[in-house]
């Protein structure tokens, strides 16, 4: 199975060209069959590859169809690499992009465009997969601004929509600014590795680290500024609430299983480099919590359902760059390949309410949908158990070992462990909010609209994703609550490499200190819950009450900060003001202006020695006396000079 | 070896007053007739250095020359007083400065 | 008569015919024209075939013209002109299909002057003797004077005046340097313009800043480079679809040709000495044209500003001074006249079909010409480099090559892919999505079967680049690497490496240091390039 | 001694003449003191052993040039200068700087000189030598100004003529003096 590991991203190309080309002529219910096809395959063959990638003893697979760009000694073929880690991502993206490929036929049912929409989503699943399975940093590089482009067409997908068109525009250029450091680090790998290969880069780096640290230093932060663009940390996470104008399993796979893990992937992956320079991980682990405590702080307020799972999204992967930051890679991992299960679900049955309530986005519209909707909300209630942190829910494992790793880990820090806490309280907090406003109290949706059930279709991918929420975190039980954690054990061959360069971890933190912290995140989470449960179900008014009281607070949250438009103004209006300017002001006066100022002068010239000949002509007669005497003059003056 | 009545330099100086007056006639004058005699004086200027030369090297050439200045004279007189008698015609009058047709 | 006479004379050859065609036969002068384009680029891809990578100028030809003064008519292609020479003749067969609907009037003349354009230009390319490529230098300007002057928009005469004396004026500075230079290799008394001996030339160092400045200005002011680009956005707003498509596409390349072909390697120690500048214009031409690009409210001068941008990277990757950076430059010219040539023809069809250039007249474009909306995302595309399309390739190499020697400018280069980004995305935008605005726009028709035709070439291209650049790779790298050795002047390379390589930690790494390929030693390159006529058919 | 004073006198007399012509107002005393001055250059050529010079200065040149150019005077029966007040008054004095400056170079070069001068053949004046001179070596330029004479009738009477018949006389004297003068109306 392994020699055909490079066709596994085919699949995916051949779904994107059969529906681009044929979509239309086909019909809807063709297209979507293709494009779940093409998805299964594709995760049938991943499964395959893992299978045969145990058997294999060092656990990493190799294989480069052909040369891309060969100039000197640049040589970059075209590669692909399946280790553990590889393995583990294109399982998650092909699995889950099933599952959401079949939610979509239902969901995109009534939409005339639905060939395209399958088209694009499969291009999404494709360049995605190339990212993963890259075994070079430019073949990641086109699965990372591929996966860019096909956020930007699936935002924008509905385009007749203005502020879904800016939407994607603002996701792409936000992207292409992360992309930006992500190339010159490659530039800068290259020319001091003198390869871009995975494999020999990180063989090389103790050696070049040895050299000259901050230059490793210099490429993890340059890489990160890539990661934070991609997966929407501070700076860079603006575009990702807009990004929810797209339709919603395009936000479930996009914006919250696959995409936005492409950062924590890459930075996993660079786990050596990163591991080399603890300068770099600190950045790393500090801006995971601020994100996580940033974005959880603004999700408390947000009244549309999609933008509260969009915040909670960029807080979930805060956590993961945490525990990356904090050196426990695999439990960065292990997060992320839980987070994408629930956070999946969250969306898709937030896709279902909104289709059920006929596009209705809105939770003070919502309400008491729990009985007219029991599958959704069963499902649903699943996944917020599980991001809140329930044992023993998938969220629980993840989330409560990147607070542990936070907490011990040698290059952790007792503050890091604090702001995960409290994130994981407001995470609890407004996951309960929202399904206590969506699900239970009275109905305040209009009366024309008759809530009912999603079809089967949509119904069976929440079933398998709540199944999965539940049992997904059991493959990583840590031992000291008696599981094996096999993901770690599984994983450990990729991040040996940086292990071996952080320092040593003492291993004796009392096991009575690691229960402790257990009992705290799960005490936490249910105190979330509990304070949800008072607001918004015991007394609904009090949530209004405080509103009033503290408008400050709540506007300032409710506005995001005001980031965005802060950013519009230092950035966007001046850069277009100035050009503007400059256009008007110095491109049309200045430069153009010297070249058309030189033909005028030369008019103006022209003019100036028209006037002189007046036509009379004993002005000429005089000029002419004149030439005489000087030339007869000068004749003299020689013949003086001579004689003289 | 004959002699001059008075040296060569009495004659040149002679000339030379001559043509200048003449420059002066020509470039100051407003009448057209004066411009004419002026240029008329100049000749006569250089027929007197002609001749004058021719005497003190022996050579005939010299009054050749002034013959054929005489006749070139002639023919200018006569051209520029028909031009003259024209341009009266067309402008009424022989104010030079009436003739600007040239104008840029 | 060998094959590039034949590509050189035979569009001007059917040119001259178009003329003396009888009137009330109009109509056979748009397959004539065509006929013609293709049997050129079917001629032309007999070259692309016949080149053999790395052994220098093939299908040369030399005829002796004005003995008297070393003047020959010699041709020859090499890596360097071998793409531009295809590219010259796949865009004039597009322009020429692709007007039919749009010029309606003076027929005749328009194809003559499509012809007679590629007849100069195609000479230029391969005309490896200095006066020769002047006199080509020259005779293309005028089929451009008519294409704009006669057929363009309402200010095209401003705009071909302007644009003509522009180049005209550079020309004519090049024109001294070509004389002085000329002096030094015998002057009068068995001087050569042979091109081969004057790579062999050497020329007094005092004098090569002047000759380089002269040169290079004429260069400049063709690429555009930033100062003297404002004659590019009025040309090609004026200019109909076809002749933008050719003067983006063809003509601009001149200029960046120029630099490789005689410029720089004729005065290295000239290069080395503006090389500051050139650096400063370079990437101030890249930023600043992205700015201007921008707030553009005409989409043909907003393309025209992008082409300021792109051509800025070009001559960037040229001084970076190493493979990586020379090839990508080369490639990059390449890819613009693909990119941008096929958004001009994208903006002749809308034109046609709503005479309009304003961004402002369109929107949500999308809903009613969907086959037109993708053709241009994709251009769009190639145009911002993301990776999977050509320009990205062109784009990646050159500013890894700028980032080895000067990493300073290459990142502020580097801003202005997320510029361009931004400039293209929201062209897009404001023309394609969102709602319909004016109700006239619901009303056109989509690409129609010819058009579809013109573009496909172009599209295919774009991702042949993009994903598989190794043939285009191969055959210009060997020339690239011989241009280096001439660029990097002599002394250069015994006493300081400019190319030191990286820090010591590579060095112990033995097999894998970056570009430190083994310089050719000047005397070791053939100089007097006898390499036999290989693969001429004459 | 009776030469030099014959000289003196003559000059005397050529240049006074000579600066009424261009001083006065009035052409036809010009005229009149331009034949003054002619006779005058004539007695010099005289004392210059050039006789046949002299008699065709006297008979063509007072008698037939200055005749023509009374002729025309009264023609037009041009009166006292009327002309209007000088547009460009600083050109006069341009004009005369103009001439005294050829007149200053001239002076500075002359130096002086001698008066000696060659023997001259017996009848080196007279009407034989001259006559021998211009049909011999002379003789192609004397064809030539007969060429030139010619030309110069044909242009005087083609330039002359009264153009057709239903052309206007427009003899009318010469305009009253500001108006015409007013910046040379019909530019």
């Amino acid at each position: 199975m392994l020699p055909l590991l490079w066709t596994i991203p085919l699949w995916p190309l051949l779904g994107f060209l059969l529906n681009g080309f044929f979509g239309r002529r086909w019909g809807k219910k063709t297209s979507g069959l293709i494009g779940c096809a093409t998805i299964l395959v594709s995760f049938l063959m991943s499964v395959g590859a893992l299978a045969s990638l145990l058997s294999l003893p060092e656990r990493r697979y190799l294989v480069a169809p052909f040369d891309w760009i060969v100039v000197g000694n640049f040589h970059v073929p075209f590669g692909f690499m399946l280790d553990p880690l590889s393995a583990v991502m294109i399982l998650v993206v092909s699995g889950v992009g099933f599952l959401i490929h079949v939610y979509s036929v239902g969901y995109m049912s009534h939409d005339p465009d639905q060939p395209r929409y399958f088209s694009f989503l499969n291009l999404f699943v494709f360049f995605m997969l190339v990212l993963v399975l890259a075994d070079n940093f430019l073949v990641m590089y086109i699965g990372w601004e591929g996966v860019g482009l096909c956020s930007y067409l699936l935002i924008g997908f509905w385009f007749r929509r203005p502020s879904a068109a800016r939407a994607g525009m603002k996701a792409f250029i936000v992207n292409r600014i992360g992309d930006l450091g992500f190339s010159l680090a490659i530039f800068l790998i290259f020319w001091n590795f003198g390869t871009l290969s995975f494999i020999e880069v990180f063989e090389r780096a103790p050696a070049v680290a040895a050299v000259s640290g901050g230059l490793i230093t210099a490429i993890g932060l340059l890489l990160f500024m890539g990661a934070t663009g991609k997966s929407a940390q501070i700076p860079l996470y603006v575009w990702l609430p807009d990004a929810m104008e797209g339709p919603t399993p395009v936000s479930a796979l996009i914006h919250a299983a696959t995409m936005v893990t492409a950062g924590v992937y890459m930075v996993a992956r660079c786990s050596t480099l990163f591991a080399l320079a603890p300068v770099t991980l600190a950045v790393v682990a500090i801006i995971g919590a601020a994100t996580a405590l940033f974005a959880a702080s603004m999700a408390l307020v947000q009244n549309d359902i999609k933008k509260v799972l969009a915040y909670s999204t960029i807080s979930q992967l805060g956590y993961m760059f945490l525990a990356l930051g904090v050196g426990a890679f695999a439990a960065g991992i292990f997060h992320l390949m839980t987070h994408a299960f629930f956070k999946a679900l969250l969306f898709l049955g937030a896709g279902s309410v909104i289709h059920a309530l006929s596009d209705e986005q809105d939770l003070r519209k919502m309400g008491g949908l729990k009985t007219a909707m029991p599958i959704t909300y069963w499902t649903f209630l699943i996944a917020a158990l599980a991001i809140a942190g329930v044992p023993p829910l998938a969220g629980f494992v993840s989330k409560d070992e990147i607070l542990w790793q936070s907490f011990s880990s040698p290059i952790g820090h007792w503050l890091l462990w604090l702001v995960g806490t409290i994130t994981a309280a407001l995470t609890a907090f407004y996951m309960f909010r929202l399904v206590f406003l969506a699900f239970h109290g009275q109905s305040r949706y209009p009366s024309t609209v008759h809530p009912h059930e999603s079809p089967g279709s949509m119904a069976k991918p929440l079933i398998a994703l709540g199944v999965l929420s539940v049992i997904g975190g059991w493959i990583g039980w840590p031992k000291v609550l008696g599981g094996g954690s096999w993901f770690e054990h599984f994983l450990a061959p990729v991040f040996e490499g940086a292990e071996a360069r952080l320092p040593a971890r003492e291993a004796t933190h009392s096991l009575g200190l690691e229960y402790g912290l257990i009992a705290v995140s799960i005490a936490v989470g249910l105190l979330g819950i509990g304070w949800a449960y008072q607001w918004y179900v015991k007394s609904p008014e009090r949530p209004e009450h405080l509103r009033t009281r503290f408008a400050g607070l709540y506007n300032l949250l409710l506005n995001k900060y005001w980031v965005d438009e802060i950013y519009d103004a230092i950035i966007v209006r001046p850069l277009v003001g100035s050009a503007r300017f400059l256009y008007r002001r110095f491109d049309l006066a200045v430069v153009d202006g010297t070249a058309n100022g030189i033909a005028k002068l030369a008019q103006t010239l022209a003019a100036t020695g028209v006037r002189t000949s007046t036509g009379r002509f004993r002005l000429g007669a005089v000029t002419f006396a004149f030439g005489c005497v000087v030339a007869l003059g000068w004749v003299v003056y020689t013949f003086l000079r001579v004689s003289g | 070896m004959t002699l001059l009545p008075v040296p060569l330099g009495n004659y040149i100086l002679l000339s030379g007053i001559l043509f200048s007056l003449g420059v002066i006639g020509v470039l100051t004058a407003r009448n057209a007739i004066i411009i004419l005699m002026s240029v008329e004086l100049m000749l006569n200027a250089a027929n007197l250095l002609l001749v004058v030369f021719a005497r003190v090297h022996g050579d005939i050439g010299g009054q050749v020359m002034v013959f054929f200045v005489l006749t070139v004279a002639a023919a200018e007189a006569a051209v520029g007083l028909a031009i003259l008698v024209a341009v009266f015609r067309r402008k009424g009058s022989v104010d030079v400065d009436r003739l600007n047709m040239l104008k840029g | 008569m060998g094959l590039l006479s034949f590509l050189i004379f035979f569009p001007a050859l059917i040119g001259v015919l178009l003329l003396v065609w009888p009137n009330e036969r109009q109509h056979q002068v748009r397959t004539i024209a065509t006929a013609a384009s293709a049997v050129q680029f079917i001629a032309s891809l007999w070259l692309w075939f016949g080149f053999i990578p790395g052994s220098g100028f093939q299908f040369t030809e030399s005829i002796d013209w004005i003995t008297r003064y070393g003047i020959g008519y010699r041709v020859g292609v090499d890596g360097i002109s071998l793409l531009l020479v295809l590219l010259t003749t796949l865009l004039t067969i597009i322009a020429v299909v692709s007007s039919f609907s749009a010029i309606q009037t003076g027929r005749k003349g328009y194809y003559a002057s499509l012809l007679f354009l590629e007849t100069g230009v195609i000479g230029a390319f391969v005309a490896t003797d200095v006066f020769l490529f002047y006199v080509f230098w020259e005779a293309m300007l005028i089929p451009m004077y008519f294409l704009i002057g006669i057929w363009g928009g309402d200010r095209r005469i401003y705009a071909t005046v302007k644009f003509v004396l522009y180049t005209m004026f550079g020309s004519l500075l090049m024109l001294v340097a070509i004389l002085w230079t000329y002096q030094y290799s015998g002057g009068t008394s068995g001087g050569t313009f042979n091109l081969f001996d004057w790579y062999g030339l050497s020329i007094p160092a005092t004098a090569q800043p002047w000759l380089f400045a002269a040169f290079a200005l004429a260069f400049a002011i063709k690429v555009p480079m930033f100062p003297f680009h404002t004659w590019l956005p009025d040309a090609h707003v004026e200019a109909p679809a076809a002749g933008s498509v050719m003067l983006a596409g063809v003509l601009l390349k001149l200029g960046t040709y120029g630099f490789l072909r005689f410029a720089v390697p004729l005065f290295p120690l000239g290069f080395e000495y503006f090389a500051d500048t050139l650096w400063v214009l370079a990437v101030v031409g890249i930023v600043y044209g992205a700015v201007m690009t921008l707030i553009q409210d005409d989409i043909k001068s907003l393309v025209a500003y992008s082409s300021v941008s792109h051509l800025g990277f070009v001559i960037l990757g040229m001084m970076a001074l190493n493979l990586v950076g020379a090839s990508g430059s080369l490639l990059q010219q390449v890819n613009h006249g693909i990119s941008t040539g096929a958004l001009f023809l994208l903006v002749g069809m809308i034109y046609e079909r709503r005479h309009t250039r304003k961004i402002a007249d369109y929107g949500g474009i999308f809903a009613v010409m969907p086959v037109f909306s993708i053709a241009f995302l994709i251009v769009a595309l190639s145009s911002i480099g993301l990776p999977g399309t050509n320009g990205f390739v062109g784009e990646f190499l050159i500013l890894l090559g700028a980032f080895r020697t000067r990493p300073i400018p290459a990142t502020i280069s580097a801003l202005a892919i997320i510029l361009a980004a931004g400039y293209m995305l929201w062209l897009v935008r404001r023309v394609f999505f969102g709602p319909i605005v004016h109700t006239v726009n619901e009303t056109i028709r989509d690409l129609s079967r010819r058009e579809l035709v013109t573009l496909l070439p172009l599209v295919i291209l774009i991702f042949w680049i993009g994903i598989y650049p190794k043939p285009f790779l191969d055959r210009i790298g060997p020339d690239l690497q011989l241009w280096l050795s001439r660029a990097r002047p002599q002394e250069m390379i015994q006493v300081a490496p400019k190319e030191e390589p990286a820090p010591a930690a590579v060095r112990k790494i033995p097999q894998h240091s970056p570009d430190t390929t083994l310089v050719p030693r000047r005397d070791a390159v053939p100089d007097h390039d006898d390499v036999a006529t290989a693969g001429g058919v004459g | 001694m009776a030469d030099q004073l014959i000289f003196w006198v003559a000059a005397i007399v050529a240049i006074i003449a000579a600066a009424r012509v261009i001083l006065l107002k009035n052409p036809i005393v010009s005229v009149l003191h331009l034949i003054v001055t002619l006779v005058a250059l004539a007695v010099l050529f005289l004392q210059l052993s050039a006789e046949f010079i002299a008699a065709l200065q006297i008979i063509v040149y007072a008698g037939a040039i200055m005749v023509l150019f009374l002729f025309i005077v009264m023609l037009l029966n041009l009166r006292k200068d009327e002309f209007g007040r000088d547009q460009l008054p600083w050109l006069r004095l341009l004009g005369t700087l103009a001439g005294a400056a050829f007149l200053a170079e001239l002076i500075s070069v002359i130096g002086g000189g001698r008066a000696r001068a060659a023997v001259l053949p017996q009848e080196f004046g007279s009407v034989r030598s001259i006559g021998k001179a211009l049909f011999g070596e002379y003789l192609f330029p004397f064809e030539l100004t007969s060429l030139l004479l010619l030309a110069a009738v044909l242009a005087a009477v083609v330039v002359a003529r009264r153009r057709s018949p239903s052309e206007p006389e427009n003899f009318q004297p010469a305009a009253p003096v500001n108006q015409a003068a007013g910046n040379g109306g019909e530019a």
